[in-house]
């Protein structure tokens, strides 16, 4: 049994935290508020450790309508307002992954209908520990992480699927550091007219308060599950769920009441449930209208009886809207609530004076100040480099060459990593909504907007592996990469949103990881002029003492005009020139050569100039404009070989490459210099081609030309397109386990 | 020795259950009524052989709480009944 | 010549209406929706049963559905000789209340499918395929994870018989081999349609199929059969 | 009276279980030996409220019959008890 004393330790709160409680509320809290305070200022809600950092990204620009602060961030293109939000959901997803990460997508996509818009395309960029098939962990381990991927994947096929949004992107990378601690963070993307988003805001005092959706139960109050034990003994505890089941269905039905509600114009406020619950959707909105509210927990519907008021404030039941309403409207908002189904009802209203006031049958629950929740700590933790980072970059990678080169380059085409991911995208329905211009397999999606001139190209992307060896460097990459993906298929990037996955933020080299990735990501977002609208920060991923890697993962969003036609990756004419924008260096280091091949984690990562990343960028978004190239394809994990042997497969047509004199065959072939592009076009085009790139000052060479039915490169590789295609497409089922 | 087990999964009390929800509100649409409460988990039919009856339950349960369940979100029972003429 | 009166029956969780309304549009039809509580169809000349996740597929996909209120106005309408569409979702739902026979299990590999396959047009004879060729080979996305055809010997020697089976799974060159079966459907049967003929339940998507911005254009004969039929019966 | 009914759906015997048989494979992967078969199907927990038993089980067939189970594919049984405290 726990003494009240040390109830706040147990719960997660400094003594400091709780001094600082007390005197916010100028007496000691009850159990109920303390409650509620542990939850909010808990790292998850508070952000308390990563603030001060987060506050250093721009998140300024012509094109950011909303940044970051709301539930999620908006970018205007054309007359439409686009809405995106990058989240995590590792943890649960670890204990039980198909409802973990069905959870996930149902989460984010309430943080994005929570600004008033329609989701319309979703993104999984998922890490997981080796399958078997790699033999880097011991066999019990492989299959657990395989269960993993099986189980994620099923879930967010039947989350997504169900509540009819189409996912249309993601990344699936394998790493030893993922086994104890996956990442699976979900992108949901949106859209709304410009006039219509909304805010998690409670104006007017003397609105109506709506709860809607499914009803309440004790889901997600593990944490604070000793103020239970406290007061009614121990055996209470198994009551609460530790894992919670997704609902996609009433998330369809609540996506359309939520919108119709919208379009009927009665809506005033509105937020979503997520982490705390009611206490945080309550006193949020209120704090950021400057109000207060009153809340009756009594008239809150509940799964089970017998719950604890306490357990209806922070429980985090799945599939719940606040919305506040005009006293007037209260009726209409109910029917039409009803005639999507939905359980709804008055929780209360918004008062003025900025109390949260929280009764239950009459008696009062809690009284706190509404902003005081989410004004919570803010440190500034002690960071350090850790002392292995010097000895990673001084590893030497690919001195000599392998022995033989083609068959290198299929081994890289049926690791993990890289081979094709159709096993995944295939579950997901990536077509509904009939938007997906440019489907799962292309270097980004390319969505069309409802009746808009303009389309947007979205990609995910975070190398891990590079933010290990240089966490300022790696994530920069991150933002580079995303960049050039989405360049890669016309469109010009104007912003991103960000998932920050890192260890405990309590060891000073976590702390540093951290810190330099936000320095460098910061630093990339302002070189490329793609500012951040907001983002999502997962500390705490660790198992028995061990952390990931440092995986900022980076959403970006691109807008192009309908008019321009995104090329194909793979390559098209018999005949064609192929060349590469941008220039290879030896840049073998923390690639995945490196890894796969040499089983070698370190090295130096590849230099990235952002100037020239820029250029490169801007150069083949021009190229496509003018209808200029036949294919193109951003050039990144394993290299030109990795790459021209994509376009050939995308292409079903084969490519002979010209032999390089600089660089010894392996590192020309594999090395990762960033910042490049392998693009395909007609003879007849060639001096266009080159006169614009070096008009632009980039840098462009011929590195062959597509034909025949083989991959050929000098003497050494020739392979045939069957080979290439079987090995690419059917590596990773049958790495799942499934032989096809 | 042959055994008929039948093993019943179903999801915990506490964790939600939207589908026997939906099919609760459904029912008394279509007419019928009295329905308080509806869950849904599955059934599992099995033949299997083993030497005894008590090395029969253990399998049984092995395999249901590592592989056939998951015991974060659902809890079994089952039955088990010797096959005639196969002692 | 008026245009053909599309009506698409919305379930909650429905999911494709909106991109069926679209496709019957932009061929030139007038589409609307028709929400599952309300009885009265008439001025349509056709129904669409769209796919999605109608009642979250609780149970059995389409068994909630099926009981809605709009179904007795659907079971009307086909009766008079309306003709009705019934893709993925809306197949499952037209099987479940009995308009059309057997049933869709589970997909044999146990996963959910989203690709695009081909089929073969199994007759002409019908409001739903009188503009394509016999044995024509169309390229059609599936996305299901319930689309494994059964039905009864007898119901399938019934549909063999009457000519009923619509489309099945085949290989681009028009071959029903196992292989080009992405489900498990009984007799790579992808499409089937009702005894008076004016009922069709299929698993593809033909509306996925049909503005080329966003796949091919195979889809389209679908549609343009049915907008047809439904044109003469409204010259009549 | 209050009844409690546990429902079996199962899908009919002719009828191959892709489910089932997938389990069935698994289990010697894992270790688990004997199993000669395993088959997949529902198992739906009831509380309902009824005059009488008779008018229990013809709630109950009827439901079943029209409703929770398709009889194309699937055959059901059920068992029935009066809940305690209830009469
Ligand atoms: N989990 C996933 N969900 C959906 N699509 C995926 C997933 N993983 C990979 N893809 C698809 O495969 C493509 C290639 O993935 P990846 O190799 O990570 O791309 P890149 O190297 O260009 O960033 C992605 O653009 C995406 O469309
Ligand atoms: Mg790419």
């Amino acid at each position: 049994m726990s003494t009240p004393e040390d109830l706040h330790r147990q719960l997660g709160l400094t003594d400091e935290e709780y001094e600082r409680i007390e005197g916010i509320l100028e007496r000691e809290p009850n159990r109920a508020e303390l409650a509620m305070f542990s939850v909010m200022w808990s790292e998850h809600c508070s952000y308390k450790s990563s603030r001060i950092h987060l506050k250093t990204l721009p998140s300024e620009g012509p094109d950011i309508l909303v940044g970051p602060g709301e539930g999620a961030g908006i970018v205007k293109v054309g007359d439409l307002a686009v809405a995106l939000r990058l989240e995590s959901h590792n943890h649960p997803s670890f204990v039980e992954p198909f409802q973990g990460a069905a959870t996930g997508i149902g989460g984010v996509v309430r943080d994005v209908l929570s600004v008033g818009a329609r989701p319309i395309a979703l993104f999984d960029p998922l890490r997981f520990g080796p399958l078997p098939v790699e033999g880097r962990v011991p066999q019990t381990v492989g299959e657990r992480n395989r269960f993993l991927v099986e189980g994620v994947v099923s879930g967010i096929s039947s989350y997504g699927n169900c509540i009819g949004v189409p996912t249309v992107g993601g990344e699936v990378k394998f790493e030893d550091c993922y086994s104890g601690n996956p990442l699976v963070n979900v992108m949901c993307i949106g859209v709304a007219p410009v006039e219509r988003i909304h805010h998690a805001r409670a104006d007017g005092p003397g609105n109506k308060v709506l709860l809607l959706g499914s009803k309440t139960g004790r889901d997600g109050i593990g944490g604070v599950s000793v103020l239970a034990s406290a007061s009614f003994g121990d055996d209470d505890a198994d009551k609460r769920p530790s894992v919670q089941v997704g609902d996609p269905f009433t998330e369809k039905l609540l996506i359309e009441a939520c919108l119709e509600l919208m379009e009927a114009g009665l809506v005033v406020g509105i937020q979503d449930l997520g982490g705390a619950g009611l206490s945080c959707a309550t006193s949020e909105s209120a704090a950021n209208a400057g109000n207060g509210m009153k809340v009756n927990l009594e008239a809150v519907p509940r799964r089970e009886q017998g719950m604890e008021p306490f357990e209806v404030l922070i429980s985090e039941s799945q599939e719940r809207m606040l919305v506040i309403v005009e006293e007037k409207d209260a009726e209409r908002a109910l029917s039409i609530c009803d005639k999507w189904g939905l359980a709804a009802s008055v929780i209360g209203e918004v008062a003025a004076g900025g109390r949260l006031e929280v009764t239950d049958n009459g008696s009062i629950i809690a009284d706190v100040p509404a902003a005081s929740l989410g004004d919570g700590p803010i440190y500034d933790r002690p960071i350090q480099a850790p002392h292995w980072i010097e000895d990673l970059a001084r590893q030497e990678v690919g001195a000599s060459p392998p022995d033989d080169l083609g068959k290198t380059l299929l081994e890289l085409l049926a690791a993990p990593n890289i081979a094709s991911k159709s096993w995944v995208w295939e579950q997901f329905d990536h077509q509904v909504m009939l938007g997906t211009v440019v489907t799962p397999g292309h270097d980004a999606a390319v969505i069309r907007l409802p009746s808009s001139s303009e389309r947007i190209a979205v990609s995910t992307d975070g190398n891990g592996r590079y933010c290990y060896l240089d966490p300022f460097l790696g994530a920069q990459h991150a933002v580079a990469e995303a960049y050039r993906n989405v360049s890669a298929v016309g469109a010009r990037p104007i912003a991103i949103t960000n998932c920050l996955n890192f260890g405990n933020p309590e060891r000073p080299e976590v702390m540093w990881q951290f810190a330099e990735s936000v320095r460098g990501m910061g630093e990339a977002c302002m070189a490329l002029g793609t500012p951040v609208t907001g983002g999502n920060v997962s500390f705490y991923n660790e198992t028995s003492g061990s952390a990931i890697y440092p995986t900022p993962v980076v959403g970006m969003v691109g807008v192009m005009p309908r008019d321009v036609i995104p090329p194909p990756i793979g390559f098209q004419n018999e005949g064609d020139v192929i060349a590469l924008v941008g220039m290879t260096s030896d840049d073998l280091g923390g690639g995945e050569y490196a890894r796969t091949i040499l089983g070698k984690i370190g090295g130096r990562v590849p230099r990235l100039d952002l100037g020239t990343e820029a250029t490169n960028g801007t150069v083949v978004r021009r190229l496509i404009e003018l209808g200029l190239v036949s294919s193109t394809h951003d050039c990144s994990e394993g290299g030109i070989g990795v790459t021209v042997a994509e376009s050939c497969i995308a292409g079903g047509i084969g490519a002979s490459l010209e032999l390089d004199d600089e660089l010894a065959p392996h590192v020309w072939l594999f090395s990762e210099s960033p910042s490049r592009y392998v693009i395909s076009y007609p003879e007849s085009r060639s001096d266009e081609v080159i006169e614009l790139v070096a008009g632009s000052n980039g840098h462009i060479a011929r590195i062959g030309a597509v034909g025949g039915n083989e991959l050929i490169w000098g003497p050494e590789i020739r392979l045939d397109l069957e080979t290439l295609t079987a090995t690419y497409k059917r590596s990773f089922a049958e790495a799942m386990g499934y032989a096809r | 020795m042959k055994f008929e087990v039948a093993i019943d999964v179903m999801p915990r009390r506490e964790i939600s259950d939207p589908q026997g929800q939906t099919i609760e509100r459904a029912l008394p649409t279509l007419g019928f009524d009295g329905f308080e409460s509806v869950r849904v988990g599955k059934r599992i039919a099995v033949v299997m052989e083993a030497e005894t009856e008590a090395q029969a339950r253990d399998i049984i349960e092995q395999a249901c709480q590592r592989f056939l369940t998951n015991p974060q979100i659902e809890h079994f029972s089952y039955s088990l009944t010797v096959m005639q003429g196969t002692t | 010549m008026t245009k053909p009166q599309v009506g698409v029956v919305v379930f909650p969780g429905s999911n494709c209406e909106q991109d069926v309304v679209h496709a019957f549009r932009y061929l030139g039809a007038e589409a609307r929706y028709i929400w599952h509580h309300e009885t009265d169809v008439s001025g349509f000349d056709v129904l669409v049963l769209p796919g999605g996740f109608a009642y979250g597929d609780y149970l059995r996909t389409g068994a909630i559905a099926a009981f809605s209120p709009i179904m007795d106005s659907v079971r009307a309408f086909a009766h008079e000789g309306g003709p009705v569409i019934g893709i993925c979702n809306g197949f499952q739902i037209l099987c479940e209340a009995g308009l059309l026979p057997g049933a869709l299990r589970r997909n044999t590999g146990l996963k959910f499918r989203c690709i695009p396959v081909q089929v073969r047009v199994e007759t002409t004879a019908s409001p739903f395929t009188s503009s394509a060729g016999e044995g024509q080979v169309l390229e059609i996305p599936i996305n299901h994870f319930e689309g494994n055809y059964f039905c009864d010997d007898e119901t399938l020697s019934v549909l063999e018989r009457d000519n009923r089976i619509a489309f099945r799974y085949c290989s681009p060159d028009g071959e029903t081999t196992a292989e080009a079966n992405p489900n498990g459907a009984l007799a790579n049967i992808a499409g089937i349609i009702s005894e008076a003929g004016n009922v069709l339940g299929m698993m593809p998507h033909p509306e996925r199929a049909i503005d080329p911005e966003v796949g091919g254009t195979d889809g389209e004969v679908i549609f343009r059969s049915v907008m047809a039929a439904s044109s003469l019966v409204t010259q009549g």
